[in-house]
């Protein structure tokens, strides 16, 4: 019926909307809780920037989004035994979503210490005063030194962080696709807002923003693709689809490697991830610290889902090209980082070379393979949180020292804090005792035993080459003199403190005492994914 | 006595001590030697009651301990002892304490033109590292696991890159760091190869068994199909022959050898690199013994490479503990020759190389160190005629000369003969060729110790030079004692070690060959 | 454009129709070269206006293909709303903004076309080969029983009631968003007349107001330096007066309004550029 | 005719979006070209719901739409605090970022 037939046969349609009643589904507000409660604290944390005076908002905004975030991590941990598909099909929760979930909130929470602390100089934090006062102009270099900060970071953080719990528990593509947007919005937003190098930051946010929308615009595409093929983009019946024989096949490969591209733009994969190294430098570090933990467990949650649920019938022809992006995410990843002289771009190209490694675990295409991932995710991201939040702590009077060679001598001023860092950078070399070592190790485990060993051995190597500067770094730290104008490290940040030990002690601790997460990990991966 | 939890006191206490150590504040420097000493001297008692308690005619590992640590992998804590691993604990954790001694001073002291000797003056930090280094040593060779071996093996090389980047000499910054790196990725890349076949040896166990296990006893009763032997064992030995080092994988050792602080050449020389070789016999052979056979020719080729390439570049080396270096790589290529030639014999043989060459390499670091402490430089040109105003140090530099080209009458004499005869009974040419080695050794040795000691005194100010003192006499006297007693009697440790050897050529099924030689036993004083 | 014709005309038919078909082949050629008008035009302006065409065109086709509320929330949001958003931005920043065309990256143009034409012959052969296999289009005829509104409502509050929801949180953000990129708070409260007079004289700037358009200002009695009490002239005053005559004399062709801009932009007007702003 | 001819359509349209974001320096027009994109997935999207003969195409196409909108407030809030600084500090070719 044409929209003309419809307009003038108005009343009766009414007439007939009223006898067929909708039957709206019945939405399991109660599986939802972790979603719906960090949802609820960036609309709460909204409102409290549109109403709370200024001072009392900069002790309020962290308290709230911690709150939110402890609150939905004890729902998740309630949630623990539930596996179900909810709200008409849209979500699914299940072992690996609850596991990725919960990480997802650690990881959250220990940002939100980051971003929180103000004792870092004279600026008090790193989150910019006025994101408005353009920079060069005359308030720039007034709201440096101010105590005003752009509180409204929690709030988009809180709705970052809710995107990543949808992302990760998305059952259909559409909301895969709302969901990657919930969470990709707001850090680019945070992206631009850095209290100090503004114009680097205002054009990570950009060039951020741009390839964003450009990879959005891929997934949405292939989204239309696999409706196209499946009818449906329910990921369980894409499944059923793409298992009937003699069903129109060009539209499902099509589908496929345009929703390939759209998340592996995500997880920085190469060759889409010219992104992260300008991002993960120009934004505030905390929130780069947020993002690389975050959005990297939360868009592979996401491709794990989909490639394992949608197209696990299909592995046989993914898995091809998932090796050669692992591979050359690998390579590409660890020889970049070789050259970089920036701290933060160095830990980009490193994050990259890590997508790679996880690549290797998607590879493998088994159930140890996603219950390697899903160590690896944690592992990882609770390291490069500690990472980031120490690379904060490391300043000279003009922000942080982010260039290598203020870094020079760094063991001989302050030996806990190398020690620490040094310890990390260990974790990301993967030396045994970290939980480097023992995600890669689950990670490569599964994927010998799934028939990729040479993408194992691939993954070693360069292992030994991303070893190379990570070394580097350790020599410059200890081995050489500080030089005249060495960093400062800032006496008293506690909160920065608290996210940085968590993160060590958790790295420690999934290197030496690994099984109880193995384990999670491990009852996760095998209970599998609902549909 | 077989109950009490003897590797794992011995794993323990070092790594306790060196947490310990590490909190101790800077200007505390001394409390943190004294609490060094007397821990390494404590685990020193310790492993050689372990050795008295340990019964070498039982077969397997004992004082065998094991405790699920990761579930999901099979892997476990479990320690356990053999002839083998034995005596690298004991030579281990007796070089440990000497090695604190002979550093006493060094870490804090200032060399003679006043500028501090060493990069970094955390004299608790050092210390600290040392412990950290003993604790993985002992855990390196008591693991019967074989991930715990690996994490092990790798954790070793953290405080092996400090004790170089940061203690060696303070005036090379450059080449300290450089050595250090280099040591750390050579490492780091072998132990990844090893990574990969640890991995892919516990993807073959989870094939034949239904679950994985890294459980060393275990994995040696699997059938592994010959192809995938040669890559598992490929895998495994370059990660050894960086270690050990062999032939073409040597390039790091020369510079670490040289800017490390001596305490830590010493222990990289005399004990890290042992692991290596410890872990071809330990490893290598048993769980892949086509395999060794297949690659027995190829190794043995690359020894003798390494006996010949090591000797003549000792010859022509100037800086003194380079040339110490140089001539560990000839050693080790005895070493490998002994335990690849696959007669229990020459296994014998190697593994008490091993010992031997963690004394007499020990001694020689020790003197050259003394020496370098001394005069601040390393070149052998600023050393001619110390004889005169160093008697004793000379003496003792002569025994450590003498003992590393095997001198019989010295320890070295017993292993290097049993190795070389063991080789003969298979590969006779082969034995005759590497013979020529130990004429090189006694070039490079005399020759040294000539360059040094006699002739004239090198200038007047060399007049000022010191003897040893009392503490350096005493880190040397019970090194100088055993390269003596074990060069006259043996018996003991062949003994220890014999039997386990047997038991693992027989176990991978190499027999020796027919004796078509009188060359056994009688000669060398005798074994059961 | 009748777009009520067009939306009947698909009504009426399911598959092929001459009517679509005849619709569709004016409209598609319009859509291709308006979007590569789109990415050639060198003015970002024009630019914008031939996606308004493709917008136009793209919900033609929607209306064709029995989506009329698609088509018309196409106009409605897209050409009305989201690319007036994007001319008002262009505006704002100034429409003189077209791009440079000489390429940062050596080879990256050629590339970026052979990379295009590759990745559109990934497309368009597969899907071409799909449409020689003789797929047939089920239609919605049955679907939009009942109304095209009312059946995307039904499901928008069922199936798909989770994603409407949360579609919510963008709105948010985007405000929020928005509002921290463009709202400054006003730390010291709100200046007076009275405060600005002062600040004004206090600043010894400029006092009187800059001559309007159209005004030959050169004999203006601030550009002359004022007699100082004790004889002498002072130096600063009128320094900005000069300033700003400088650049109109700069821009003597007739456009005399660039003065007055020039005092808030220091980057020199050249004279040819200066004409269309 | 047949209806999947809108397909090409879209495929074309697709691709020289995509090309004029890797073509372009401007990022305004970078940002329309997305658009023009997401656009081509919402033909694609339509043309699929005849195709399929369900109208849940249509429904995904309206969520791009209000998506895109979110999106479009977004980007262009960001690209104009960029335009506003190179304006107003002057550093007009100042690319620290290489983009």
């Amino acid at each position: 019926m044409s929209a003309t037939a419809s307009a003038i046969a108005g009343p009766q349609v009414l007439a007939q909307g009223a006898q067929g009643t909708i039957d709206v589904p019945a939405i399991q507000y109660s599986a939802l809780s972790p979603i719906l409660i960090v949802f609820g604290v960036a609309l709460a944390g909204v409102l409290v920037d549109a109403f709370v005076p200024a001072k009392a908002r900069r002790v309020i905004q962290p308290l709230l989004a911690a709150a939110g975030f402890v609150a939905a991590f004890v729902a998740v941990v309630l949630l623990h035994a539930r596996r179900q598909v909810l709200a008409a099909g849209a979500l699914a929760i299940d072992g690996p979503t609850l596991f990725l979930e919960g990480a997802i909130l650690l990881f959250a929470l220990l940002a939100v210490l980051l971003v929180a602390e103000r004792r870092l100089d004279s600026s008090g934090g790193a989150i910019v005063a006025s994101a408005a006062i353009t920079p060069g102009s005359p308030g720039a270099t007034a709201q440096r030194s101010s105590a005003e900060v752009q509180t409204e970071a929690y709030p988009l953080m809180a709705f970052s962080a809710a995107g990543m719990l949808l992302f990760v528990s998305s059952n259909t593509l559409l909301i895969m696709f709302v969901a990657l947007e919930i969470l990709s919005l707001p850090l680019y937003l945070l992206t631009g807002l850095a209290r100090r190098r503004r114009l680097l930051s205002q054009e990570a946010a950009m060039k951020y923003f741009l390839l964003g929308a450009f990879s959005s615009a891929f997934f949405i595409y292939g989204l239309a693709f696999v409706y196209g093929y499946a009818g449906s983009v329910n990921l369980g019946r894409i499944a059923d689809a793409a298992g009937t024989v003699g069903a129109n096949d060009t539209y499902l490969y099509l589908g496929m490697a345009l929703l390939g591209i759209g998340l592996f733009f995500k997880i920085g994969a190469v060759p889409f991830h010219s992104w992260t190294p300008d991002v993960y430098q120009g934004a505030p570090t905390p929130i780069t610290a947020f993002m690389a933990a975050g959005t990297k467990v939360a868009a592979f949650g996401a491709l794990l889902r989909l490639f394992y649920v949608s197209f696990g019938g299909l592995r046989w022809d993914w898995r091809p090209i998932v090796w050669i992006i692992a591979i050359l995410t690998m390579v590409v990843g660890a020889v970049l980082a070789l050259t970089q002289r920036d701290i933060k771009r160095m830990l980009a190209y490193s994050a990259i070379a890590h997508a790679g490694f996880l690549l290797t675990g998607l590879a493998a295409a088994n159930s140890d393979g996603l219950s390697g991932s899903l160590f690896y995710l944690v592992a990882y991201g609770f390291t490069t949180i500690a990472a980031f939040g120490l690379v904060t702590l490391v300043r000279t009077g003009d922000g942080e020292a982010s260039d290598l060679s203020q870094w020079q001598g760094l063991g001989r001023r302050s030996p806990v804090l190398a020690g620490i860092f040094a310890f990390l950078l260990l974790a990301l070399a993967g030396i045994p005792l970290t939980s480097g070592f023992t995600g890669k190790f689950a990670v490569f485990e599964a994927a010998i035993a799934g028939d990729a060993t040479p993408l194992v051995v691939v993954a070693l190597v360069t292992s030994a080459i991303a070893a190379f500067f990570y070394v580097r770094v350790i020599v410059l730290m200890f081995f050489q003199e500080p030089g005249a104008d060495g960093p400062i490290i800032v006496t008293r940040p506690t909160l920065t403190y608290a996210a940085v030990g968590i993160g060590a002690v958790v790295t420690l601790l999934l290197g030496v005492a690994p099984q109880p997460l193995l384990d999670l990990a491990g009852t996760a991966a095998t209970s599998g994914f609902v549909r | 006595m077989n109950s009490f939890p003897w590797l794992t006191l011995l794993l323990i206490i070092p790594a306790a001590a060196a947490v310990v150590v590490a909190v101790v504040p800077r200007r505390l420097g001394t409390l943190a030697k004294q609490i060094t000493l007397a821990v390494t001297l404590v685990e020193f008692v310790l492993a050689l009651l372990a050795t008295i308690a340990y019964e070498p005619a039982r077969a397997g590992f004992q004082f065998a301990q094991k405790y699920s640590w990761i579930k999901q992998f099979g892997i476990s804590y479990s320690v356990g002892a053999d002839g083998i691993s034995l005596v690298l604990i004991l030579l281990a954790t007796l070089l440990v304490p000497i090695v604190v001694l002979a550093s006493w001073d060094e870490v804090d002291a200032a060399s003679p033109d006043g500028t501090p000797v060493v990069g970094r003056r955390s004299v608790p930090a050092f210390f600290a590292l040392l412990l950290a280094l003993e604790a993985g040593m002992v855990g390196v060779f008591a693991a019967t696991d074989v991930f715990l071996f690996y994490v092990f093996f790798e954790a070793m090389l953290i405080p092996m890159y400090f004790l170089i980047g940061s203690y060696g000499p303070v005036k090379e910054q450059a080449q300290r760091s450089y050595a250090a790196v280099k040591f750390l990725l050579y490492s780091l890349l072998g132990g990844l190869l090893m990574l990969a076949a640890v991995i892919g040896l516990y993807v073959v166990s989870a094939d034949q068994l239904g679950t994985g296990t890294f459980d060393f006893a275990t994995l040696r009763q699997l059938d592994i199909t010959p192809g995938v032997q040669k890559l598992l064992f490929l895998g495994f030995f370059v990660a050894f022959a960086i270690k050990a080092p062999l032939f073409p994988f040597h390039t790091w050792l020369p510079d670490a050898g040289a800017q490390s602080p001596t305490g830590g050449a010493i222990l990289l020389v005399g004990v890290l690199d042992k692991v290596g070789t410890f872990g071809l016999i330990r490893y290598c052979i048993p769980l892949f013994p086509e395999a060794s056979s297949y690659f027995a020719p190829m190794v043995l080729a690359l020894a003798v490479i390494g006996i010949f390439y090591g000797a003549l570049l000792a010859i022509g080396q100037r800086d003194m503990k380079r040339l110490v270096a140089y001539t560990s790589l000839a050693h080790f290529g005895f070493i490998a020759m002994g335990t690849f030639a696959l007669t229990s014999q020459a296994g014998t043989g190697a593994v008490l190389y091993m010992v031997n060459h963690g004394l007499s390499t020990g001694l020689l670091f020790l003197v050259v160190g003394f020496l370098v402490a001394r005069r601040g430089s390393r070149d052998v040109g600023a050393y001619r005629g110390m004889a005169q105003v160093t008697p004793t140090l000379a003496g003792v530099f002569l025994i450590a000369g003498l003992s590393s080209l095997a001198l019989p009458g010295l320890n070295s004499f017993v292993s290097e003969f049993l190795v070389l005869a063991g080789t003969f009974t298979r590969y006779r040419a082969l034995a005759i060729v590497a013979t020529v080695g130990i004429v090189l050794a006694a070039i490079y040795i005399l020759y040294l110790y000539q360059r040094t000691m006699t002739g004239p005194l090198v200038s007047e100010d060399a007049r000022g030079v010191l003897d040893l003192s009392v503490r350096e006499k005493i880190v040397v006297a019970p090194v100088v004692a055993l390269i003596i007693a074990l060069g006259i009697y043996p018996k003991p440790l062949i003994d220890i070690v014999r039997p386990t050897v047997t038991a693992t050529f027989e176990d991978a099924g190499h027999t020796d060959p027919a004796p078509t030689a009188p060359v056994n036993a009688s000669q060398t004083g005798g074994h059961s | 454009m009748s777009a009520q014709i067009l939306a009947q005309a698909a009504g009426e038919i399911t598959r092929t129709s001459t009517g679509e078909a005849a619709t569709f082949w004016v409209l598609a050629p319009v859509a291709v070269l308006a979007a590569l008008g789109m990415v050639l035009a060198r003015n970002a302006v024009h630019g914008a206006l031939l996606l308004v065409t493709n917008f136009f065109c793209l919900a033609v086709f929607y209306l064709l293909q029995d989506a009329p509320f698609l088509g018309f929330v196409q106009i409605v949001v897209y050409t009305g709303a989201i690319m007036v958003l994007f001319l008002f931005v262009l505006m704002l920043v100034g429409v003189d903004s077209s791009d440079s065309l000489v390429e940062t990256l050596r080879g990256q143009r050629v590339a970026a076309i052979v990379l295009g034409v590759g990745f559109a012959g990934l497309l368009v052969f597969p899907i071409g080969g799909v449409i020689n296999n003789g797929t047939t289009a089920a239609g919605l005829t049955a679907a939009n029983d009942g109304g095209n509104i009312q059946a995307i409502a039904r499901l928008l509050f069922t199936d798909y009631v989770l994603a409407f929801e949360i579609v919510s949180a963008l709105l948010i953000i985007a405000a929020v968003g928005a509002m921290i990129l463009g709202h400054r708070e006003r730390v010291d409260g709100k200046v007076t007349q009275r405060e600005m007079l002062r600040r004004r004289f206090a600043e010894g700037g400029r006092v009187t107001p800059i001559p309007g358009p159209a005004v030959y200002a050169r004999p203006e009695g601030t550009r002359l330096p004022a007699g100082l009490p004790g004889g002498g002239t002072d130096p600063g005053a009128g320094q900005g007066a000069r300033e700003g005559c400088g650049d109109i004399e700069g821009n003597g062709d007739g456009d005399n309004g660039a003065g007055a801009h020039a005092r808030g932009n220091p980057r020199p007007v050249g004279a040819g550029k200066g004409t269309d702003r | 005719m047949n209806p999947s001819n809108y397909l090409i359509l879209a495929a074309l349209l697709f691709t020289i979006g995509a090309v004029g974001v890797l073509l372009r320096r401007n990022a305004i027009v970078v940002f329309m070209c997305v658009e023009l994109m997401l656009n081509a997935a919402n033909l694609t999207l339509v043309t699929f719901s005849r195709i399929n003969g369900t109208l849940d195409g249509q429904i995904m196409a309206f969520f791009v739409m209000v998506v895109a909108a979110a999106e479009v407030v977004i980007g262009l809030a960001i690209i104009l605090t960029i335009f506003r600084t190179r304006r107003s500090a002057s550093v007009d070719d100042v690319n620290l970022l290489k983009y």
